[in-house]
């Protein structure tokens, strides 16, 4: 069993700490670590949305990057051709996370378990080969975002001191509607379908349209992040759709805890700090960044926000934990 | 230290409980248990449902470890030992449940885990088993999951004997049968005994192992409530009605 | 008279060569307890299975007040009004007791494809939920999760959760099983205060409950209704008695 | 005279961490040649690793530039990676003196003052080829390559210059490395040539494969530097041989600047430099040669930007200089691959397949008017 | 095209189905019989290539080679068994899906410290040089040894799985593992063991691969994605369906890389790189278990 390090009331006061050492950030005065958070809090929102499927709904998707990347291309190409107000471009860019995860969904949440896994995949992979043929948009090479996203005249993205505060605002605000999306009747319905989908159905609910919901949502949510990084990077390209992105994002949710929706935005910037600072220290890093990852996996069950809760909650709250302890479940057939 | 022998018949002990304590993540089932098998002999366990029978006997094959006291099987101590090594000393087991497995044909089934470890002289053998139960030798090449019940008992008893066993463990094998082939079990089972085969056998019917076996223990409630041989518990009916509840 | 309220017509299901339903007929009518007992592997379960859509049947007909259901998925023929327990306990065990009943009260509510206000803050539902749970007997373990209560605590709690869905007729697999005496007794009670208003088709293998509760038997042998009637008649059956009771007095 | 910090980013992990290698390599040597000083001046290195993903790269520019400070940067590998970085460097007014790769945008509408190619636009190479071919009796041609952006350049490059019959033009999809059908489909075809345009481990593969599908001995194979390159050529083994390729660089080049880096190269490394490696010395000697021009106690960037245009140096190819676009303009070389009298795999040089090339998108550049 | 050039394609995609078999029925294998996702396995392919490669370096004998490859991938197997693999048997896929992701990282690296970024060359064996004439088709020998080496070790497979005690006792853990531990069977050992087995056919598929392509880090990542599509296809732990599979998607890439570029232009080839994808999405889309799911038991 997980120790209880802090009691929740220390818990909500580290993260609040945390939140306003972040917000004080950019009067540092050094622009790079500006960028590094932003980036942090970019995955972050992306982590979020990952895990409204996997922690709450128990639908592991292996090709969340395409919604980033569908994002990040909607402004791109937007910008291209002379939009770049945000208050257009983004919310298209949800538009298009959310139409793109509508076709994907529909086909895919026919598949359970590990078909789900693969057919999201399989998708994401064709997104990343429709990004890599689109010729006037450099193809593979991807292209340069023609103008950064404009707030007002004269605040665009191309600062990143307003870029870190929209992205944290961003981040917050979704944190915020998450929440309640969770903790509402919608929610609650997500949860049986992650504990139990047969008993689900046998109290009268259809789970389809709450997982085609949920995949929409989510979509949209990591457009929102694809389109905060295209503007963070100046720079979209098929990249960003590939099936290692995809990976990296599973990672930064299963790393802070999922179902819990803090813990992937820690697990995201835990990410992109071990990231940096281990790329710094060798070029092996992945040397490091592979045996820590099985590390977290063989012994921190419940990721390292789960070392914030105390044990009861953590459990309760992760669907691996909640699994049935009978000694004879890996024997009896079902 | 206990004696190697059983003082009163003389007879080696196979298995032996010793005040056992056991059961399931916080709760406990056994308490204090404690029971003995010996060589050559037929021990029957009886009780109502949920009394703990099942536990005892995965108590024994290593799925459970106990939580106080000791088990052990010919002087070794089973505490601890993993499933597949008690298993090899020679416990042969019939699951409750029945557990064949579908995806093997039925001689499959009998071959796979098939050993004589001790090197009996008179091994089980396919040709044996299918003497034993002709019906299993007619569907040998039908897959386990097409068997029906009764024949799926049936396979399960000729896999653990396969196993060439010291002894035998058979929790619940009528369980859900029809009664023409409960009688066919409780036949074979005496046939076994013949052959000078230790047997644990756990199951409802009083009457049935009053004939089969030499000694019976009754649990309740994880505790053993009640130990004799057949004639004690042939003469008090109340004891039945109590501890088995029929 | 009326059409019964679930009548079953000639139901027939496979897997590969083995039938576990084997032409199987029965109807339930309002008020009335039918029991359904049956050596283990009978095919019990199999056929509630597929009156409550978890299974589809190979041939066959099932009716709800005359309606054909038989081709409806499960979570609509919930909402017709088939409540099923199982008889391997299936709850939600992230949530509270409280919040399974509730999720289950929602959904008949038709309030569960609701975006933003809290669950909690759905005040009929939470009622009712609360109500739910003290007639099945948790009145006071409403905000325990589900993995710190008992195996007898959860058997009610899946009971809750088939009467959550307000069903009309009620499809319960084995709901004893597993309860103490007390409880067991508590379990009676309740169905013989439940069985006015719905119809109960009821798999039990605990003799004493099936027969003080039932007002009509049916006994499943290998897919097969090979006995139906009172209580009487299923005591006095020779075959009953050889298929399932056992032939021992002892 | 201050220090000048001078940064490098090339991806050094990763797949592409191999071309990132050997330009550091060619930096490495250019800074010892130089006595560990540019101008005159000590220097400062800051290395960064791009890992040849745009966003990393971006990442770590904004590392170089915000944090450390630099005057000036040096590298790029993938051309993707230099698109994403050349926006952020010019802005802040440093100037990225790239090693590898001149992707076509950057040397057409979206030429940018902050950026110089110190190796070549992307389609010299095959322009280069596709004359050679025309010029050596390939009257049929089958085009071949991946099918990505690099891909389309380089075999629409080749093909643009090519003066006889396409028999087909065919692209491949990117993860495949298995080329059997594709091999059957040139041999049923009977072309002249075959121009391929395939890079890394996949270049490798289709030349095996097309040896292996006894091609090789009938139907001659050309390609550019991005197929068969120095650095990679021991694992071809001798599926490589005959394979005819164009490059800006050629280890064989006679110039007394070249002479001196072979050298050196092979004095340190014991082979051949390759064309990275090449690319990167020259641009640390454009560098030097560049701050020597400007003079002054700090380092001006904006001066030293200016200067790189014009800057005068010996340059590893023999003349050297740039388009008004910031591309190259430059002889482009034929080599074959062969084993010469020790039994090692080389490329021997030909000959010039074009001499003074120049990109054709400098038009485009706003530089240019 | 002619018939021969269209016989010729045919041996291509068979070939390369039969490639794409040897991969997949470790993964389908080790799925059946311990319920475990193995993002691995590419790895393993890429170890098997780099260790004939070293082998033959440094003995310059394909024998050594090829005993380098088998035996090396089979203790590498055997180790990351007992490290890693063992502890993720009762978790959930996402855990063994990361855990074996994790370990496909750090090989990928280890291979760059050990052998560096260049490829490393691999030679076709000589006796295995050259072409022979196969119903009037020129074909490389090389590849028709890996079609039969590609059938005998799914055939030896096979028959291991079906005929023998060790199959047996494989397909009864399948079943249920903790039966076959109370029949006194070494459980822990035989998974161990399958586990390696499934490293040793990787490995041998890797060392194959080796004289046809290059062998360079991270070589395993594309492979692996196109075997895992395969055995989603198939139908996890479905040995028939890798076959299936394995044909179908190697004639349809086969055939659908020459006719979708001619059919439909630049948008044919945006189809053929997502042939594979868009073959799974059909497939799953009508059978959303695959093609061959092994009844009752769920992915
Ligand atoms: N896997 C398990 N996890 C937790 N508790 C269990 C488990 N299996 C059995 N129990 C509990 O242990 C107690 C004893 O069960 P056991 O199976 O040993 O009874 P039994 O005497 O074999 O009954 P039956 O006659 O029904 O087979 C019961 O109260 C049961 O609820
Ligand atoms: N998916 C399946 N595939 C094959 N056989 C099955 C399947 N499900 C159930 N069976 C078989 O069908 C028969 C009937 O099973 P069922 O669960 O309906 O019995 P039951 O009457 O409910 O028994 P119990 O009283 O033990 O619960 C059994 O023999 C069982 O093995
Ligand atoms: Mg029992
Ligand atoms: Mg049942």
């Amino acid at each position: 069993m997980t120790r209880q390090l802090v009691r929740p009331l220390q818990r909500t006061w580290i993260l609040w700490a945390l939140l306003a050492l972040l917000l004080l950030l950019p009067f540092l005065g050094e622009p790079y670590y500006v960028k590094l958070a932003t980036r942090m809090v970019v995955f972050g929102l992306a982590a979020l949305s990952l895990d409204l499927l996997v922690g709450y709904m128990g639908l592991i998707s292996f090709g969340h990057a395409a919604f980033m990347g569908v994002g990040a291309y909607t402004v791109g190409i937007l910008a291209s051709n002379g939009v770049d107000v945000a208050w257009v471009a983004w919310p298209l860019a949800m538009l298009a996370g959310a139409v793109l995860a509508l076709c994907i969904g529909a086909v895919s949440l026919r598949c359970n378990g590990l078909y789900f896994i693969f057919i999201t995949l399989a998708f994401s992979q064709m997104v990343f080969y429709g990004a890599q043929s689109l010729r006037q948009y450099g193809g593979d090479d991807g292209f340069s975002l023609e103008a950064p996203s404009v707030f007002f005249p004269g605040v665009d993205a191309s600062d990143h001191t307003v870029l870190f505060y929209v992205a944290t605002f961003l981040l917050l605000a979704v944190l915020y509607v998450c929440k309640r999306l969770v903790a509402s009747p919608f929610g609650r319905v997500a949860v049986g379908v992650r504990d139990n989908e047969p008993r689900l159905e046998a109290v009268g609910v259809q789970p389809y349209p709450y997982k085609l919901a949920m995949f929409v949502v989510s979509g949209a949510i990591a457009a929102l992040a694809g389109a905060l990084m295209a503007n963070l990077t100046g720079f979209v390209s098929p990249g960003y759709v590939s099936w290692l992105v995809s990976g990296e994002l599973l990672i930064m949710v299963i790393l802070g805890s999922f179902g819990t929706l803090v813990g992937p935005i820690l697990g995201a910037a835990l990410f992109v700090l071990f990231e940096y600072v281990l790329s710094d220290w060798t070029e092996h890093w992945m040397l490091v960044f592979g045996p820590l990852l099985v590390l977290r996996v063989l012994l921190l069950k419940d990721g390292i926000y789960g070392l914030l809760l105390k044990p009861g909650q953590a459990s309760a709250a992760s669907p691996a934990a909640s699994a049935h302890v009978a000694p004879a479940a890996n024997g009896e057939p079902s | 230290m206990r004696e190697a022998g059983d003082a009163a018949t003389g007879r080696e002990v196979l298995l032996q409980f010793d005040k056992v304590c056991s059961g399931y993540g916080l709760g406990q089932v056994l308490f204090d248990v404690s029971l003995r098998v010996n060589k050559g002999e037929v021990v029957s366990l009886m009780g109502r449902n949920g009394m703990g029978k099942t536990t005892l006997i995965r108590t024994a094959m290593g799925m459970l470890v106990p939580r106080d006291g000791q088990v052990s099987f010919a002087e070794r101590r089973l505490n601890g030992m993993a499933m597949h090594r008690v298993a090899a000393l020679g416990l042969g087991w019939v699951p409750e449940g029945r557990f064949i497995f579908p995806s093997l044909s039925v001689e499959e089934n009998l071959m796979a885990t098939a050993s004589n470890r001790r090197g009996s002289t008179q091994p089980w053998t396919l040709e044996r088993i299918y003497e034993l139960f002709p019906r299993l030798h007619e569907r040998r090449r039908n897959g386990g999951g097409q068997l029906s019940g009764g024949e799926q008992q049936m396979l399960t008893i000729g896999r653990a004997l396969m196993t060439n066993p010291r002894l035998l463990i058979l929790d619940e094998a009528t369980e859900g049968l029809a009664p023409k082939i409960r009688q066919e079990i409780w036949q074979t089972l005496a046939a076994i005994k013949g052959t000078g085969q230790s047997i644990l056998v756990v199951d409802k019917d009083v009457r049935a192992l009053a004939r089969l076996a030499d000694r019976h223990y009754m649990i309740e409630k994880g505790c053993i409530a009640w130990q004799g041989d057949s004639t004690a518990l042939l003469a008090d009916a109340q004891l039945a009605k109590r501890y088995v509840g029929i | 008279m009326s059409a019964p309220l679930l009548e079953v017509q000639a139901l027939g299901k496979k897997y590969g060569a083995l039938v576990v339903t084997d032409g199987v007929s029965l109807t339930v009518n309002k008020g009335e307890l039918h029991a359904l007992i049956g050596p283990n592997g009978a095919g019990k379960t199999t056929l509630i299975s597929q009156i409550a859509g978890q299974l589809m049947p190979d041939s066959g007909r099932i009716f709800l007040e005359g309606d054909d259901i038989t081709s409806l998925a499960p979570p609509q023929r919930t909402q017709r009004g088939v409540g099923r327990s199982f008889q391997i306990t299936s709850i939600f065990s992230s949530m509270t007791a409280q919040e399974n009943v509730a999720l289950a009260v929602r959904a008949s509510l038709g309030q569960s494809f609701r975006f933003w206000k809290p669950a909690s803050q759905y005040e009929q539902a939470r009622e009712q939920a609360y109500e739910l749970l003290a007639l099945v007997g948790l009145g006071g373990c409403g905000h325990a999760p589900c993995n710190e209560l008992a195996h007898g605590q959860l058997r009610q709690l899946e009971l809750a959760l088939a009467l959550a869905a307000a069903p009309k007729v009620l499809v319960l697999d084995e709901p004893m099983a597993g309860l103490g005496p007390v409880e067991a007794q508590h379990m009676v009670g309740l169905l013989q205060a439940l069985k006015k208003d719905y119809g109960i088709l009821l798999i039990e293998h605990d003799m004493e409950a099936v027969f003080a509760l039932a007002d009509r038997i049916s006994v499943l042998v290998a897919g097969r209704i090979v006995l139906s009637g009172t209580a009487d008649d299923v005591r006095n059956s020779d075959e009953v008695r050889q298929a399932y009771l056992g032939d021992d007095d002892a | 005279l201050e220090p000048v910090k001078l940064g490098f980013i090339a991806a050094q992990s990763g797949p592409l961490g191999v071309l990132g290698a050997e330009q550091k390599r060619g930096l490495d040597l250019a800074l010892e040649a130089l006595g560990g000083k540019l101008g005159d001046r000590p220097v400062e290195l800051y290395t960064s690793d791009s890992r040849g993903v745009p966003g990393t790269a971006v990442q770590e520019v904004s590392k170089l530039i915000e944090k450390e400070g630099v005057d000036v940067i040096t590298g790029g590998t993938a051309s993707n990676e230099i698109l994403a970085m050349v926006k952020p460097i010019s802005k802040a007014g440093v100037t990225l003196v790239g090693s590898n790769g001149g992707p076509s945008p950057l040397a057409g509408k979206e030429c940018n003052p902050g950026y110089y190619s110190v190796a070549f636009q992307n389609d010299q190479w095959s322009n280069g080829m596709g004359t050679y071919m025309s010029d050596h009796g390939v009257k049929r041609a089958y085009f071949i390559g991946m099918d990505y952006q690099a891909g389309w350049d380089h075999v629409g490059g080749a093909q643009s210059s090519f003066k006889g019959e396409t028999v087909a033009k065919v692209f491949t999809p990117q993860a495949q490395l298995d080329f059997s059908a594709e091999l059957a489909q040139i041999r049923a075809a009977k072309p002249d040539g075959v121009f391929a345009f395939y890079p890394g481990g996949a270049a490798i593969a289709f030349v095996k494969q097309y040896a292996q599908a006894g091609l090789s001995k009938t139907i001659p194979l050309y390609s550019n530097a991005g197929l068969v390159d120095t650095l990679f050529l021991p694992s071809f083994g001798d599926n490589a041989v005959g394979v005819v390729i164009s490059s800006h660089y050629s280890a064989d080049l006679d110039n007394p600047a070249n002479k001196k880096f072979v050298a050196d190269f092979q004095a340190k490394y014991k082979r051949d430099p390759s064309s990275y490696a090449a690319s990167q010395y020259d641009a640390v000697m454009l560098i030097d040669h560049a701050l020597r021009a400007v003079g002054g106690d700090k380092v001006d960037k904006a001066k030293l930007r200016a200067a790189l245009a014009t800057a005068k140096f010996d340059s590893v190819r023999g003349a050297f200089k740039f388009n008004t676009n910031h591309m190259p303009i430059q002889n482009i070389y034929v080599q074959k691959v062969e084993r010469d009298k020790n039994g090692e795999l080389t490329l021997r040089l030909l000959g010039v397949a074009q001499e003074n090339a120049a990109d054709r998108y400098a038009q485009d550049c706003a530089m240019s008017k | 095209m002619t018939i021969l050039t269209l016989l010729e394609q045919l041996f291509n995609g068979l070939q390369y189905g039969m490639l794409l078999f040897l991969m997949a029925i470790g993964v389908t294998l080790i799925f059946g019989v311990m319920r475990l996702v193995n993002l691995a396995h590419g790895s393993m392919f890429m170890v098997g290539g780099y260790l004939a490669s070293a082998g033959l370096q440094a003995s310059g004998s394909f024998w050594v080679a090829i005993a380098c490859a088998l035996v090396g991938s089979a203790v590498l197997g055997v180790v990351l068994e007992i490290l890693v693999i063992r502890p993720l048997y009762k978790r959930g896929h996402l855990d063994q899906l990361l855990a074996t992701f994790g370990v496909t990282l750090t090989l990928n690296e280890l291979v760059v410290v050990i052998w560096g970024r260049e490829p490393v060359f691999m030679p076709i064996p000589q006796f295995l040089a050259g072409q022979v004439h196969l119903l009037g088709v020129p074909y490389p020998v090389y590849r028709l040894a890996i079609t039969v080496v590609a059938v005998v070790a799914g055939l030896v497979l096979m028959w291991l799985v079906a005929r023998t005690r060790f199959g047996m006792l494989v397909r009864a853990g399948a079943d249920n593992r903790m039966m076959v531990a109370g029949l006194g069977v070494n459980v822990v050992a035989l998974y161990t063991l399958v586990f390696s087995l499934a490293a040793v056919l990787a490995g041998l598929a890797g060392m194959m691969s080796g004289p046809l392509i290059s062998m360079q880090p991270a070589v395993g990542d594309p492979i692996l994605i196109l075997t895992l599509s395969v055995v989603c296809i198939g139908g996890f732990g479905s040995i028939r369906g890798a076959l299936v599979a394995s044909l179908m998607i190697g004639l349809l890439d086969t055939f659908g890389r020459i006719f979708a570029p001619q059919w439909f232009g630049a948008m044919g080839n945006t189809l053929a790189n997502m042939l594979v994808y868009i073959i799974m999405a059909f497939v799953l889309f009508f059978k959303p278990a695959g093609l061959f799911s092994i009844a009752g038991k769920k992915a």
